[in-house]
């Protein structure tokens, strides 16, 4: 399925539903929602997140770790939904989903494409609180995450 | 004319999104360039920082990477997100 | 949130989305859906599986396991539901859902969930073929994604 | 009277899921009830099989266990959902 980036609202539940729709075989769909957490790490309240995407890089970077991801897991399906612009405190930011005959390939597919977009993939991402705007970077534990699919698996991912 | 963009963080810094500049012939890479728009632009070193990596053409480069001067260069601050 | 144990077709959109709208302060969400697959292991036609509860014991060790996963991991909400009775090939078994302010425990407090309804949750599993019916334990598979949280196991889940 | 439930296939296997029997003055722990029962009705062995692990008054028990003539007991062969 074709990565979707958008200004527009995600609805997890609708997604997720169409989603399982399509699928005939699939044992097991896990889903993942990032959601705008309405107060930071410093404990202040958070207007909204501005996420800015390439017009090309962007799209082109989720496609091969889509690729990646379904090299490595035997899946039915993967999909992404990543919302771009202005983004409200509790909004959805991010819907991805993977089914696969097994739970565990629908797991670690999730997972590995959650480590791929906090990391990889090409979003810039500033957050407006009362006390103004700050361009937010990836953390340590959110690269720690990613080198785990380094490691380890059948295969190495590229980047 | 090379079209140079700026991205994320980078474009408040930098003060726009879009720098269109004739680029002189002593610039025949990124390591050039870099060095050319942090005095052009008269910036802090941000440009020459290489976490903030290039694409020339929508293709992120390793470096140093040969320029044109139709070439679309883009800088990228680190990416994230989720 | 009380374990939902039901005879009634289980609806995984509208859950996430109601699971979701109940949320304060969650950066992620992870749901796992399972369903029943058309054809089984050796490639048979599966007509219905037929799921049996205790009328105490299985509500009784899936609220322990929801609290051992709040011990083990920040969570904001989790959610289990499991449908019993006959469960037509294609409908939904178990939807479970984990919320927390960080990815990996999410991710985790669901995958553990799953592991334990797969191997611990006092249900009885019988498959229906156009060959007969027979009882479905849980493969070593399942006991050995168990045991990664009870070894080792993945630490918790980082801040 | 005991009541004596069988889940799972071992109510296929036993031929019901429900036995009420008066249990003589020798059943005194799950052990003996074991071999009661599979004598009683006449088993291949599936209630001597440790893998059916047995509940006494909605609790599953550590065996031997005690037995009262009024416990509710129930065999549970291996568990799995999802």
């Amino acid at each position: 399925m074709e990565p979707v980036i958008s200004n527009d609202v995600i609805m997890p539940g609708e997604l997720l539903h169409a989603f399982q729709q399509r699928l005939e075989n699939s044992g097991g769909v896990v889903s993942f929602t990032g959601q705008v957490r309405p107060v930071n790490s410093s404990g202040i309240p958070v207007k909204h997140l501005h996420l800015q995407a390439h017009p090309t890089l962007t799209r082109g970077g989720i496609v091969q770790a889509v690729t990646e991801a379904n090299a490595r897991w035997p899946l039915e399906a993967a999909a992404i939904h990543h919302r771009i612009g202005d983004i409200a405190s509790g909004d959805t930011i991010v819907f991805v989903a993977a089914a696969s005959a097994h739970r565990r390939a629908a797991f670690e597919a999730a997972d590995y494409l959650m480590d791929y977009l906090k990391t990889r993939a090409v979003f810039w991402k500033k957050e407006v609180t009362e006390c103004g705007a700050e361009w937010i970077e990836p953390r340590q534990t959110d690269h720690a995450d990613f080198s785990r699919w380094t490691l380890e698996g059948p295969r190495h991912a590229r980047h | 004319m090379t079209e140079i963009t700026f991205w994320g963080k980078l474009a408040d810094i930098v003060g726009t999104s879009k720098h269109t500049v004739t680029l002189p012939d002593s610039v025949q890479d990124t390591e050039n360039l870099r060095a050319f728009l942090e005095n052009e632009l008269g910036l802090d070193g941000a440009l020459r920082d290489p976490a903030n990596r290039i694409a020339i053409n929508d293709q992120i480069v390793v470096e140093p990477a040969a320029l044109c001067a139709s070439d679309r260069v883009a800088f990228l601050p680190p990416v994230g997100g989720g």
